[in-house]
């Protein structure tokens, strides 16, 4: 399931009710992103989510499709939050449960390196210097890379 | 055509949404970003290094010879920086 | 932070204590260990997890002090229950905070992978066949063997 | 010396915890669990395979030749298996 929203979510409850009588479950990954304070050497005072509404579901739905056929996953959920947010704050949570534990890191590392590089959402940062628009980062492409895909099956045919 | 600009490429434009008619010449995602270039200095500045802006076409990533349409709805954004 | 309960444990007031007012943190990784509700084909109905007091605290610090030396990691946290525990409750909780992604998931599945072969649990299922002692999997070998040691630094010396 | 059982060696035994005074010639892991093994056909199959049966002196992991002293806390176990 994928949702995005401007709320907060609540970790416990959303791992709770993903595995709740699903016994076939023997692990679950969680992966919550926080709003750093400090970009650098410059603290951060706040963070601005902006997403492009229609694709960005559809690409969050996809990658989680793309998890699904990968691994053998019991369940997975996909919460991004969009928005003014402050250091500290939740921005995004991933969760994949499995009957073991290893194919539920893997999807989780899978679901957040493709979400960062592929779902279109963009962050604006405001210091004491202004506004910026954060920019895309090497190392996010290259854990992205990490997950080889077979010809023809990119969710993102243009990259 | 409605073109839609996320992040900076909001800023440098000045534009968040809008509908175009391009000339017939436009039949690309590359013709189309030349046209909008010679709209005027916040574009050219926004648009002067292709490798920088993505494009989606209907909501689909697409590459500069993807061809665009009238009822097309495209999208010019930067690298993503979500999660 | 580790503790050893027979109590379960809150996943995310666990999360939220560890990360709240620690702005450095971008990101928090979790796993959950549940009891599965079959092996192979047949039914569990409940299982006991027996363990060596005194030497299991020792054994679980360890593994966690070396998961701090090797990854940045801002804050972590074992909880690992005892006693009779039935399909979909809680067995154990591992959680890594970091400024980056990546070590936050590294550490996370290092220490789930030590756990399971160092640290000294047991667990005794109960089937409609009787009760048995799990036996160790091959395959939990070989996911702590990715974690190369350097020579005289294996919190295990004997293996 | 103290010897403590765990799991399926406790189980095979009948023994938790016992207070041993094994003669002089056990000095190492090897020789006390030689000693064990002859105290009865529990202690013999329990110990069958060493390769099956991990040692702690003192709550450290212990390999065969590692010496054990009279006061030492010596842990039988299998393998471990939780998380």
């Amino acid at each position: 399931m994928i949702r995005i929203q401007t709320d907060d979510f609540d970790v416990g409850a959303e791992i709770a009710r993903l595995s709740s009588g699903r016994h076939g479950i023997g692990g679950v990954v969680a992966f919550v992103g926080l709003v750093r304070d400090m970009v650098g050497e410059r603290p951060i005072e706040a963070m601005t989510l902006e997403h492009y509404p229609g694709m960005s579901e559809k690409m969050l739905a996809r990658i989680e499709a793309e998890a699904r056929a990968r691994w053998p996953l019991e369940d997975s959920l996909i919460i991004h939050r969009v928005g003014r947010l402050e250091p500290g704050e939740r921005i995004v949570l991933v969760i994949t449960a499995s009957a073991h534990r290893q194919a539920a890191f893997e999807a989780c590392q899978f679901l957040i390196d493709w979400l960062k590089t592929r779902a279109p959402f963009w962050k604006l940062e405001e210091t004491d210097a202004g506004a910026h628009w954060v920019a895309a980062r090497a190392d996010d492409d290259a854990a992205a890379a990490r997950w080889t895909v077979p010809p023809g099956r990119d969710p993102e045919a243009a990259e | 055509m409605k073109l839609l600009y996320f992040a900076w490429l909001k800023t440098m434009t000045g534009v968040a949404e809008e509908e175009v008619s391009p000339p017939p010449e436009v039949t690309t995602v590359a013709t189309l970003l030349d046209w909008l270039k010679a709209r005027g200095p916040g574009f050219a500045e926004a648009l002067a290094d292709p490798a920088a802006v993505r494009i989606a076409i209907n909501q689909e990533y697409a590459r500069p010879g993807d061809p665009v349409r009238p009822d097309d709805e495209v999208a010019l954004f930067p690298p993503v920086t979500g999660g």
